[in-house]
């Protein structure tokens, strides 16, 4: 039985939970802060500063930048759909925090094992999946709702990208599925942290897979053909100003955040990383400490965000070492390479699991 | 669906304007390309926003003053306009300019060369969306602006030529200095060329795009890098030399720089090789630099004459056409740049390429709207274009939409 | 300007035979082959090296060029430049030969009162642009040119004005107008 | 104004987004202001940052004397910039017309087509003038919204032409050159309310003009 006190008290907290941390508000402080790190990480590859003088470093350029543009005058093309128009942003945003909601940050439900998001039910990986297509298409009608012809170009090459890399990306997310044998974000994530090392082979392949796919689903270079800007000036974004595109730049950070979490989560043991230390000290002790009091909270916070910085710096490296490949280019690298590979690679779990593990021993 | 009923699905058409404002294009050019798809049918350029009447200025100055305004017609060529021009007044004049004032000039020419072919390979990295190589290559093309900053002390409009010389000498110390830093260029170039040629992403992009085939090129008046990209062996240094170029191409150690691609790759391969060559040039250019004074008096009157001057522009070939008329003022002065008849082959670069590599192909005869100064409109199709009121085009749709009824 | 027939014999400045063979053998070839569409007046090797300047009647600059491609495979054309004598309009078509390496310029001279010449746009693709520019600069009108339009001059230009010519008075204060200064009343 | 608006302003002079427009100009300056992009300057450094669209940016950054064909454009870019909006020419050619002056085809400077917000001399401008030229914008901009202290123009008066050393150049011989008065100096510098009081004019009888007159005659 609870009481109206404990009811208030749990509403409170979700409520907190949801808005402050590690919800909205977190959210958008990683998505600031990943940009920052997105963008210094490339200026120093490229050999310049990047951001320098806002805050200590330049931290807070990111942050200047959103509240400039929310200042900014906000204008609507005489040919666009309004209510269209507007709402396409806020759909962004909505779509992207949402799916944001189901990173495995910090523990919100100590009674289930392993780490949960705010949002966590059973085959919420499905469900992820179908966001992240739904913000495709988002896309590709914000092109359209321009009514700029760029903008047009640039939707028909976001849905080029859509049908193309799409395919691999959700091959790639089979492959830790099938080791666990669940379609929960936190069940597979705590699942997968306590498989035997050997199992790392397995997952190499799917990694690349999903790191470049991600590449292609964020639209940056070498995939950037959708908004590449001395093609089509910026294409989908070029009518939007002001709110609108400080929401859309946002939305696009969130789904930075949400990328590198999901590699986080799936691929680099999650939240986890003293307890992977083969000592029973660290393996039991330190894990059953941390899972069950409020350092768990800052713990994993910190090392969910480390191993996120790190797959932001190799995103951002990819970005600088590749130049953009052309449409056709991309479409035939995915159907010739990227999606028979991925269909190899799960053959080849397949045929580990049933027949060479065994052989091998490996639990 | 029978096979009866199937039909060829077309794309519709969509016409997109790159231009006048477009961030592919630092300059204002226009080019409306009209796509299906993403392939390109139909390509018209129009430049004419440039257009800043620099010809009928130089009619109401003295050649003086007209030799800082050649050089204001282009910021990436300057050095060439601004030598042309002076070397227009001297051949006019029919005067003769000290040894070292030649080979100054020279090799102010070719430092020019260097910057700018190292710009063009920085934009191409940049149309391609390679900016890493953009910044780098940018990064050392400051080693040749400094070089020319340190000669002439500007970094964009050089003007060190003078009529009957040149302005500044070249001390031994700058000369010791511009020695260690070719080397050090050199070392760079040829990374960027390494870079070029086997860096998978930057030679897909370019490789086979914007064919320009020999006997087109010849027909459209190819010049410099565009016209050798193709093979056609035009470089006016080694056709018609002039100044320093004379006692350097005596010595035969450097060979023109052809490529019988036809495509992009082929253009950056020349511009690349060639940044090398001329590297290797202005070494030899200080080492065998004579003694002596370096500007000799001309009279500011200038006699009746008529000059063509040919000057070879890292673009392609520069012309100056010069009348005087006794006064210290052009009779008629017209310059013609590389630039211009480089748009003609562009339609047939175009068409039947992708959209996405419209830019590079824009890029790879490096446009330079401002030396053009002119309008330039090319039609796309094969056929001749012609002038139809907005009214008797659509009457004239109507009737062709009567006679081809839709099928269904 | 003013004594435009003194300017115009100045000029010329032919060049002495020795140390101009090349350019000389030439001359006589074309002189020989195209006797009836050339002027003799204005036709000389010029002093500089590798130039050569030929005057052609206007109504034959088609037989000439078509010769000149046939005969020594001249592709390489430079450009168009109009000039303004006074009586007379001048069109200098610029041209190069690469195997001889000599650059060839074909003046003809039209009278003011009534510019016109024929086209070589549809013998020479590449020279379609420049004679466009020198119809719309100087007035100098292309007989038969294939693709007529104005391209250079703003669009509410007006059609009769040439601004090159030299009796150009600026009727709209254009000149002056771009030597203003400071911020203009009502930006 | 609120701390809201506070912040906002703030921002705005923290994260400026750049668009460049050519307006007939030779290249110059153009490839100048990507030199400043480049990682000898690298003006990210300020938060700057060069976009595509005039729909994103906050400064136009115009260069070269603006043509009869692309002042209705420019004009038409400056439109489709969203408030607020700054304007800045680059280079000589876009602050007065430049060598371009007396064309029939140009227009003497940006200022007579759309409101210019500051002006960067120069032909061309190094890129660091122009990384300071737009830093000074931003400078004066937090001033005009209180976001520091603003400083009290420094008036310098303006140099009296009365020696001949002044109308040589620099690299002359100076040796006939003779050091004017004390007084001269005090009142040369002291402050004066009125500036144009303090222009410097030259009266016919000026004996440095009399000589110049001279120098003109021989040539």
């Amino acid at each position: 039985m609870q009481t109206p006190l404990d009811m208030t008290i749990q509403l409170l907290a979700q409520t907190l939970a949801v808005f402050v941390f590690p919800g909205i508000l977190f959210i958008t402080f990683l998505a600031l802060l990943w940009q920052w790190v997105d963008r210094k990480a490339h200026a120093r590859f490229q050999n310049r500063f990047g951001p320098l003088h806002t805050g200590w470093r330049g931290i807070l350029q990111p942050l200047m930048d959103f509240l400039k543009l929310l200042g900014k005058e906000d204008l609507t093309p005489k040919a666009a759909d309004r209510m269209s128009f507007a709402a396409v942003p806020v759909v962004m945003l909505v779509l992207s925090l949402v799916s944001a909601m189901f990173l495995p940050i910090v523990d919100m439900d100590p009674g289930t094992s392993g780490v949960q998001g705010i949002l966590s039910f059973e085959g919420d990986l499905v469900f992820l999946l179908f966001l992240s297509t739904l913000m495709a298409v988002t896309i590709v009608l914000a092109g359209y709702f321009s009514s700029n012809r760029y903008g047009q170009t640039g939707s028909a090459r976001t849905g080029m990208l859509l049908i193309s890399f799409e395919i691999p990306l959700i091959l790639a997310l089979v492959t830790p599925a099938l080791l666990t044998g669940s379609l929960r974000l936190s069940i597979i994530t705590h699942e997968l942290s306590k498989l035997s090392p050997a199992y790392i082979w397995l997952m190499i392949i799917p990694f690349i897979i999903y790191v470049i796919s991600l590449q292609a689903e964020l639209e940056r270079i070498p995939f950037d053909v959708s908004h590449a800007e001395v093609e089509i000036v910026h294409g989908w974004q070029v009518e939007f100003s002001g709110k609108k595109l400080a929401m859309i730049n946002l939305a696009e950070d969130i789904m930075l955040v949400f990328g590198a979490g999901m590699v986080t989560a799936l691929f680099l043991g999650g939240p986890l990383l003293l307890e992977f230390i083969p000592i029973p000290l660290f393996s039991v002790e330190f894990a059953g400490f941390v899972a069950t009091t409020w350092v768990g909270w800052i713990y994993y916070t910190l090392v969910f965000m480390f191993k996120s910085a790190l797959v932001i710096i190799v995103l951002s490296d990819m970005r600088t070492v590749f130049a953009r490949w052309r449409i056709g280019q991309i479409v035939r690298t995915a159907w010739k390479f990227m999606v028979p590979l991925a269909i190899i690679n799960l053959v080849l779990v397949q045929i580990a699991l049933t027949y060479i593990f065994p052989i091998l021993g490996v639990v | 669906m029978t096979s009866a009923n199937k039909r060829i699905v077309i794309p519709p058409r969509v016409t997109i304007p790159i231009g006048p404002q477009h961030p592919a294009l630092k300059e204002p050019g226009m080019f409306k390309l009209t796509v299906e798809g993403e392939r390109i049918v139909d390509a018209v350029v129009n430049i004419g926003y440039n257009h800043r009447s620099i010809e009928k200025i130089g009619e109401n100055n003295t050649h003086l003053q007209n030799l800082y305004l050649a050089s204001r017609i282009c910021g990436i060529c300057s050095a060439t306009h601004n030598g042309n021009y002076a070397q227009a007044v001297e051949f006019a004049a029919e005067a003769e300019i000290p040894e070292r004032a030649k080979f100054i000039r020279t090799l102010i020419w070719e430092l020019d060369r260097i910057h700018s072919h190292i710009l063009w390979l920085g934009v191409a990295f940049h149309e391609v969306g390679f900016d890493t190589a953009f910044m780098l290559s940018w990064r050392d093309r400051e080693i040749v602006m400094d070089m020319l900053e340190n000669i002439s002390g500007n970094r964009i409009h050089h003007d060190m030529n003078t009529i009957g010389g040149v302005r500044r000498n070249i001390s031994d110390a700058q000369k010791e200095q511009m020695l260690k830093g070719f080397d050090k260029l050199e070392e760079r170039v040829a990374f960027y060329r390494d870079v070029a040629i086997h860096e998978k992403t930057f030679w897909n992009r370019v490789d086979g795009v914007g064919m320009l085939e020999a006997p087109v090129a010849k027909k459209t008046s190819a010049v410099g890098p565009t016209g050798r990209g193709s093979g056609l062996k035009v470089d006016v240094r080694f056709n018609d030399p002039t100044q320093a170029y004379i006692p350097m191409m005596d010595t035969g150690d450097f060979e023109m720089i052809l490529s019988d691609r036809g495509d992009v790759a082929g253009r950056a391969v020349v511009r690349v090789i060639e940044t090398i060559e001329a590297i290797n040039m202005s070494r030899w250019l200080l080492n065998n630099m004579p003694d002596g004074p370096i500007r000799e008096r001309v009279r500011p009157r200038i006699q009746p004459n008529e000059v063509l001057a040919r000057h070879e522009a890292p673009r392609g070939e520069l012309i100056h056409y010069l009348v005087t008329n006794g006064t210290n003022k052009p009779d008629r002065w017209k310059v013609r740049a590389p630039t211009y008849n480089n748009w003609t082959s562009m339609a047939h670069c175009l068409r039947g390429d992708y959209l996405a590599d419209a830019p590079i192909i824009l890029a790879a005869i490096d446009p330079c709207y401002s030396c053009t100064d002119r309008v330039v409109i090319v039609d796309g199709n094969d056929e001749t274009m012609r002038l139809v009121s907005l009214d008797n085009l659509r009457i004239e749709n109507n009737m062709w939409h009567k006679e081809h009824p839709r099928r269904e | 300007m003013s004594d435009t027939k003194a300017d115009e014999i100045t000029e010329h400045h032919p060049a002495p035979r020795e140390g101009h063979e090349a350019e000389y053998e030439l001359l006589d070839e074309m002189i020989g082959d195209l006797k009836d569409s050339l002027i003799e007046e204005g036709t000389y090797v010029h002093k500089q090296p590798r130039r050569i300047f030929v005057q052609v009647h206007p109504e034959k600059i088609r037989n000439v060029v078509q010769h000149m491609l046939d005969r020594y495979a001249m592709w390489q054309f430079i450009t168009v430049s109009g000039r303004d004598l006074g009586d007379d309009l001048q069109a200098c078509y610029h041209f190069v030969i690469n195997d001889r390496k000599i650059a060839i310029t074909f003046r003809l001279n039209v009278p003011r009162s009534k510019p016109e010449h024929p086209t070589i746009s549809d013998l020479v693709p590449a020279a379609e642009f420049i004679e466009n520019e020198v119809r719309e600069l100087f007035g100098i009108v292309q007989v038969g040119h294939p693709n007529v339009r104005r391209i250079e001059l703003p669009e509410d230009w007006p059609a009769t004005e040439y601004p090159m010519r030299k009796d150009w008075e600026d009727p709209r204060g254009l000149m002056k107008k771009s030597r203003t200064t400071g911020r203009k009343e009502g930006v | 104004m609120g701390f809201f608006q506070k912040l906002v302003n703030k921002a705005r002079v923290k994260s400026p987004f750049v668009f460049h427009f050519n307006s007939g100009s030779c290249n110059g300056c153009d490839i100048e202001i990507i030199a400043a992009l480049m990682p000898r300057i690298d003006i990210e450094r300020f938060g700057m940052k060069l976009v595509g669209s005039p729909r994103h940016a906050d400064i136009m950054l115009v260069t070269g004397p603006v043509s009869h064909q692309i002042a209705p454009r420019l004009k038409r870019i400056y439109d489709q910039m969203a408030e607020p909006k700054f304007v800045v020419a680059v280079g000589s050619c876009a602050c007065s017309g430049g060598a371009f002056r007396g064309g029939y085809a140009t227009l003497g400077g940006v200022d007579q087509v759309i409101p210019v917000s500051a002006y960067i001399p120069g032909c061309a401008p190094k890129p660091s003038a122009i990384a300071y030229g737009a830093y000074k914008l931003l400078e004066h901009l937090s001033e005009m919204w209180g976001l520091v202290e603003s400083t009290p123009i420094e008036k310098v008066p303006i140099r009296e032409y009365k020696r001949k050393a002044d109308f040589l150049p620099h690299n002359c011989d100076t040796d006939d050159m003779e050091p004017p008065p004390d007084s001269v100096i005090q009142e040369l510098f002291a402050p004066v309310g009125d500036e144009s009081k303090n222009r410097p004019v030259l009266s016919e009888d000026d004996p440095t003009m009399r000589k110049r007159k001279e120098l003109k005659k021989d040539e």
